[in-house]
């Protein structure tokens, strides 16, 4: 960039590089740069968006239209995911959902939030020159990466991708085909995280800028803070159970495989299936949500954090009860440990256990209560500016309330006796996640591209994505809970099979047509997205008139941040203070200015 | 056949117990919707009242909502009387309060991919001994044919008969994978985890015939693994098991040959 | 050279012939012999009960009168359908794999045929004739599995190539998931010298080449036996396989389990 | 005089607050994880063992004797590697060095021993299908072997390739071999779980 950074950066080594003296796949491809390894993020996780969310469009039709043969992509998928007469195939109905939700969860919305945004904004927003260990960093791309492209490559291999769904229970899983390619993939997106949340813990108790304490980051960095110790601790049983199957699977220990099973008419064990028994499978689904809980915070936490920036920011005042959201969630990080069981509750546990984990279940609501209020109140006697990510960040707020509340009834052992596994359930995460965390992540893409381009991003386009989304989305997940009223379990292909799938079919059809309709709603914002980093608006460093320390830097951030080092004096969100002209003083603004 | 149907609350209810955990959906429902109406009415209040506009500034000084104080601890106190005064008298009686095995009907139920196989113990109310090596298309169950107390048992395939006003106790198994046994018209659910005997019971209140479905991913056919239960009166359901009993060994001739 | 003649297997089958392997495929040396004979059951008849098809409507619907579990099919005079007998030994000749499929209908919820012979490599016809949804799982050994789904009536799929079993393997059992009481057995050879029994338990094996063979059965419930065997150009050799309870070998793997049980899972159990 | 160092704050100087450099901070965040992970599988072994009707005694299938003197190996190593590290605190190289290799020397022979223990198993036609009890031992046994694995690997590369830091940035690479020590720590600490739950009890 100019002299200035030029002059600080003298004598790079290898491992952290010039931001202009190297040749393009040092510079773009393999950087060790946290802004290049966050847009790295960024870009294939919104691919694998994409791509996870084409495969539940195909479901769709099949659910919409139970046994027609697919249009034009019936054609284009192999004999094992499609019928003869290219109607989608149960199989390839398993396959779609267990790699939609594996694709959602972990290679598209958590690097989205984490890997993305954490990567891009974290070291910007605590005046950090970069993340403490650039070269782990990398490696942490790298790794999700070759985590992805072997999920995706298990669509092409013999036996095809998994089809015991994300959840991969055990004893189905161990006889499943394709999970060990899964299990592979799984073990190398585990190791990213971790590495990640290493990276991110040091980097936010290390290198905060001089006067930033703790009760001075911004939500953001607080949300990623609580995120990386739930990925650091929660993601490691996962692990453990992963290698447990694993291991079940190609050296046929008995782990989860209980005695006395009979598979397909043959008594095991078998030459194909070993397995001698005497394991469990209850205990997969512990090792298994015990990740897996905390992992649905991982999916919010950071999304909180964004719609928290952009009220903030467009409210042009502080954030309601700063403290009190900062306590919620570090309480809400404690309490996602103990309450995985409630995943559990029709497994046959005892009554006591039930409400031991019925009870922290609802004790963690509260926390998530206290942000959602907090975050409405900072609405109160704001300014408002309606700009794109405004929009979303404030859609964010209803939808994740419906989400929350739907998990009311699920998180009682007594009424989710009639809702567990039903679409119920599919509504309530669906509406945490999608217009939730998704919603607020295009929050983020609209609120930080400047500071990623130097240019905004179109907001007619913004405006012709957002209302469509927001409708289609409702229109998508609204008639699950009506389904799952009914009693329509969940992963049924063909629901004209029962009484309840007939009795809701209807929906079903409403739902696709949703889907679909949502897809094309999202063409304004690929175009946004290209065309405004060559033709949007340039802007300045500061467009949004933001406090916080990722504006002090130039729009795009050179290599090393920031071009003189930055000092911490005030609060993250001081806007519209009185007595002062300009509605917002930056924390990095000396007093005496 | 009602495809295209757009219902859009609970099914029908069969049990005796059911009422009580609708009862429970319905209060859940009405919080949640005070809730989302309370938290709409501020919102869109916000919306309309606090834009940004030409002379107005935002307001810095926090506002002192002790609403939301009180709004949090409504929410706590509510789920903690949700919890305690709904949730945990309706487990504790569905799943601890069984009745007595003599005054039931007992029922073992066995998940397969992909059919539930039901079991009844004939007319010495005793079950048979079951072995995996005896499982034949007309045995799916492995009942052993030298086991005097199995030569009368019933077997069926995806199809139960229960008598109604009466307490009907089925023991729940699993020869392969994780299924789960569910009866939406009895708001019964419970995971069939193989390794394991699981026993629940119902007592059904009115005559019909209703779906059981399977609740769990079991493998590429679980949406087939659909069964019926029959909720009978108490002659109809003894002259359905009369009926079913296993009479003399069929004589089979060349004209049941058929490659 | 693949010289087959377009009768299929299934025609025979029709009139409850024996069905000779050789008869209808061809493509090998050929000779002029032919050994045939009954399969006969002296034990005890096994227990049994008609096939319960109240599972699925569709099913029960086609059918007037009860279904019975094949393998326990047993005539009044002793005689027993569906074994499978092969030269087991002593086959020298090299066999082309005919290109005609083997075909398995899946027809009022039955497999048909339920035992069949075919050579090594020769393609698979599965076919779905019934209203409702049929899973097709094999279980071979040495042959590569196979499990897919037909949801509807009228599917057809192909098995050929790899897909398809493509070494020796007697017998490989295919099942249906949806509708368990759905077997078929598969004799899959590397020549054509196999037969089924029928009715009467009676099966022929013709255009035998003269020599020396190991003659063998199976019978899904009663096992295997093998006796040797010698046939000289236009002889017609007989031989009656009589299975006692001695002679049969259950080929499965004999545990003290309870079907899909365990130990009760709640001490609150009645 | 690594750049990096320069761009990023506490690489080499410990923080003031929290009285650590990055490496060491991270270290110990991922020997937390790591706990998690062994925790995870220590509790399946836990909850396996009850469930299940018999268990063999590790003592009388397993060799104990061969596991003790492992056990010792290992813990040595430990020594060995405070030792390398203390050399480097008082800028002695060549003794350091020497103490890493023989570290490296240690972990080589816990490996042969481990070989052995393993082919006699196989010998004897105990595989991890075998049962519950051996599918668990060769897991955790396998999976800590692993991480025995990766010390050796790390090990080499600061005696081979990586020994050049200690001229150009001494602290740093001192602060690494402290880094890798707190590993090896670990690595010693979970065999010592190990060794009497499953070749005890």
């Amino acid at each position: 960039m100019s002299a200035a950074t030029h002059g600080s950066h003298a004598g790079h080594d290898h491992g952290a590089a010039h931001g202009h003296d190297l040749p393009f796949w040092r510079k773009y491809v393999f950087s060790v740069d946290h802004k290049v390894i966050g847009v790295q993020y960024t870009i294939t996780a919104l691919v694998f968006l994409l791509f996870g969310f084409s495969l539940m469009m195909i479901m769709r039709y099949q659910l919409a239209y139970p046994g027609r043969p697919l249009p034009i992509v019936g054609s284009w998928l192999g004999p094992g995911l499609v019928n003869a007469d290219r109607s989608l195939s149960p199989d390839g109905y398993n396959v779609f959902g267990a790699m939609h939700g594996t694709i959602m969860v972990f290679l598209a919305v958590v690097p989205l939030v984490v890997g993305g945004f954490g990567n891009y904004v974290v070291p910007l927003q605590i005046g950090a020159p970069d993340m403490a260990f650039p070269r782990l960093n990398a490696a942490s791309y790298w790794s999700y990466l070759s985590g992805g492209l072997v999920m995706f490559a298990s669509f092409f291999m013999k036996g095809g991708a998994a089809q015991s769904g994300w959840t991969s229970y055990a004893p189905l899983a161990v006889i499943s085909p394709g999970q060990t390619v899964w299990l592979l993939g799984m073990v190398l997106l585990i190791t990213s995280s971790l590495l990640g949340s290493v990276n991110f813990i040091v980097t936010i108790v290390q290198l905060r800028a001089p006067g930033l304490s703790f009760f001075r980051l911004p939500f953001f960095v607080w949300a990623q803070f609580v995120t990386a110790f739930l990925l650091l601790l929660a993601f490691p049983p996962l692990e453990a159970a992963a290698i447990l199957q694993l291991m079940d699977r190609i050296a046929g220990t008995s782990f989860f495989m209980p005695t006395g099973l009979v598979v397909s008419g043959q008594i095991l064990p078998t030459e194909a299936l070993p397995h001698t028994g005497g394991g469990s499978p209850l205990l997969w689904q512990h090792l298994f949500w015990f990740l897996a809980h905390p992992e649905v915070y991982v999916l919010i936490l950071p999304a909180m954090g964004i719609v928290a920036e952009v009220v903030a920011n467009n409210t042009r005042k502080p954030l309601w009860g700063y403290r009190s959201m900062v306590y919620a969630i570090i309480f809400l990080g404690f309490m996602s440990f103990i309450v995985w069981a409630h995943h559990m509750f029709m497994t046959g546990m005892g009554t006591k256990l039930s409400l031991f984990f019925a009870t922290t279940t609802m004790i963690i609501s509260i926390p998530s209560v206290v942000v959602l209020t907090a975050l409405i109140l900072s609405l109160w006697g704001a300014a408002m500016r309606f700009n794109s990510q405004f929009l979303f960040a404030l859609a964010f707020l209803p939808m994740f309330a419906i989400g929350g509340l739907t998990g009311l009834p699920l998180g009682l052992p007594a009424s989710d006796i009639h809702l567990h596994d039903t679409y119920y359930v599919i509504g309530h995460f669906h509406y945490v996640v999608a217009p939730g965390t998704i919603f607020a992540i295009f929050a983020g893409v609209y609120h930080w591209y400047p500071k990623v381009t130097g240019r905004k991003m179109s907001e007619l386009l913004g405006r012709v994505h957002f209302w469509p989304s927001l409708i289609c989305m409702n229109v998508i997940f609204l008639p699950m809970l009506f389904q799952g009223l009914q009693g329509l379990s969940r992963r049924t292909y063909d629901p004209l099979v029962y009484d309840a799938g007939q009795a809701v079919q209807g929906w079903h059809f409403v739902s696709s047509w949703g889907a679909w309709i949502l897809a094309i709603a999202q063409i304004p914002f690929i175009i946004n997205f290209f065309w405004s980093a060559v033709a949007g608006k340039k802007v300045s460093d500061n467009p949004w008139d933001a406090t916080t320390l990722e504006w002090a830097a130039p729009s795009p951030p050179p290599h090393g941040n920031f071009l003189k080092s930055v000092s911490v004096y005030r609060d993250p969100y001081v806007y519209s203070p009185p007595g002062r002209p300009s509605d917002f003083w930056p924390q990095n603004q000396p007093p005496e200015d | 056949m009602m495809a295209g149907g757009y219902s859009l609350w609970l099914p029908v209810d069969v049990s005796k117990h059911g009422f009580e955990i609708d009862r429970l959906i319905y209060a859940l429902h009405i919080l949640m919707a005070v809730l989302f109406v309370g938290w709409g009415i501020v919102f869109a209040y916000c919306l309309v009242r606090f834009r940004q506009r030409p002379g107005h500034r935002a307001d810095a000084v926090v506002i002192k909502a002790k609403a939301s104080k009180y709004a949090e601890i409504g929410v706590a106190v509510f789920e903690a009387v949700l919890l305690l005064a709904f949730a945990v008298p309706v487990l504790a009686r569905v799943k601890n309060q069984f009745p007595s095995e003599a005054e039931s009907e007992v029922v073992r139920v066995v998940a397969e991919q992909f059919a539930w196989n039901g079991h009844y113990a004939g007319a010495d109310g005793v079950f048979g001994r079951t072995d995996p090596k005896f499982i034949a298309p007309d045995n799916l169950i492995g009942l052993d044919p030298n086991d005097p107390h199995g030569t009368d048992d019933i077997i069926t395939v995806n199809e139960l008969h229960v008598p109604v006003n009466k307490p009907v106790i089925v023991r729940l198994s699993s020869k392969d994978v994780i299924h789960s046994f569910a009866v939406p018209a009895l708001r019964v659910k419970q995971d069939v985890i193989p390794g394991m005997t699981i026993p629940i019971w119902f007592e059904a209140a009115r005559l019909g015939e209703f779906d059981i479905q399977c609740a769990q991913l079991c493998g590429n056919n679980h949406f087939k693994m659909r069964g019926r239960i029959h909720i009978d009166t108490d002659a109809a359901f003894a002259e359905w098991k009369k009926s079913k009993a296993p009479g003399e060994a069929p004589k089979v001739s060349e004209e049941d040959f058929q490659l | 050279m693949v010289n087959v003649k377009r009768v299929a297997v299934l025609c025979l089958a029709a009139v409850g012939v024996a069905v000779s392997g050789s008869d209808v495929l061809a493509g090998g040396p050929m000779g002029t012999a032919t050994i045939k004979g009954k399969a006969m059951l002296s034990a005890a008849k096994p227990s049994m009960r008609a096939i319960d098809m109240g599972a699925d409507k569709a099913c029960a619907a086609m059918h007037s009168k009860p279904q019975y579990p094949q393998g326990k099919m047993v005539f009044p005079d002793g005689s027993i359908p569906y074994a499978f007998i092969y030269l087991k030994d002593g086959v020298t000749g090299k066999y082309d794999t005919p290109s005609t499929p083997v075909e398995i209908d899946q027809q009022g919820c039955m497999y048909r045929p339920h035992v069949f012979g075919m050579i090594a490599g020769q393609p698979l016809l599965i076919k779905n004739n019934d209203d409702t949804a049929h899973n097709i799982h094999a279980l071979p050994k040495k042959n590569a599995q196979f499990n897919f789904s037909q949801p509807k009536k009228g599917l057809e799929n192909k098995l050929e190539g790899s897909k398809t079993f493509t070494r020796p393997e007697v017998m490989v059992k295919i099942k249906c998931d949806v509708h368990p009481w759905m077997s078929a057995y598969a004799g899959v050879l590397s020549h054509p010298f196999f037969a089924v029994s029928g009715k009467g338990g009676e099966w022929e094996i013709k255009n035998v080449p003269a020599g020396k063979y190991t003659l063998a059965i199976w019978h899904e419930e009663w096992g295997t036996m093998e006796v040797p065997i010698e046939v000289a150009d236009g002889a017609t050799v007989e031989h009656t396989f009589t299975y006692s309870k001695a002679a049969a070998q259950r080929d499965v793997n004999v545990r003290e389990v309870t079907v899909g049980s365990g130990p009760i899972a709640r001490a609150s159990n009645p | 005089m690594s750049a990096t160092a320069e761009v990023i704050p506490h690489t080499v100087e410990p923080h003031p607050v929290t009285g650590v450099y990055n490496g060491k901070f991270g270290m110990w965040l991922f020997l937390a994880s790591e706990i998690m992970l062994f925790g995870a599988l220590f509790s399946s072994y836990v909850l396996l063992r009850v469930g299940s009707a018999e268990w063999p005694h590790g003592y009388s299938v397993l060799n104990v004797p061969l596991a003790t003197v492992n056990t010792m190996v290992l813990i040595t190593s430990s020594v060995t590697v405070v030792m390398a590290w203390y050399c480097l605190q008082l800028n002695d190289f060549g003794k350091a060095r020497l103490y890493l290799l023989a570290t490296i020397g240690l972990a080589l022979v816990f490996m042969v021993i481990k070989y052995i223990e393993y082919s006699s198993k196989f010998e004897h036609h105990h595989y991890p299908r075998t049962n519950l009890f051996y599918g668990l031992y060769f897991t955790l046994t396998g999976l800590h072997g692993l991480h025995v694995l990766g010390g050796i690997l790390v090990f080499l590369y600061f005696v081979g390739p990586g020994a050049g830091m200690w001229k150009t940035d001494p602290h740093r690479y001192t602060n690494r071999v402290e880094c890798a020590g707190l590993y090896w720590h670990f690595v010693d600490l979970v065999w010592i779980f190990l060794f009497p739950s499953i070749y005890l009890l």
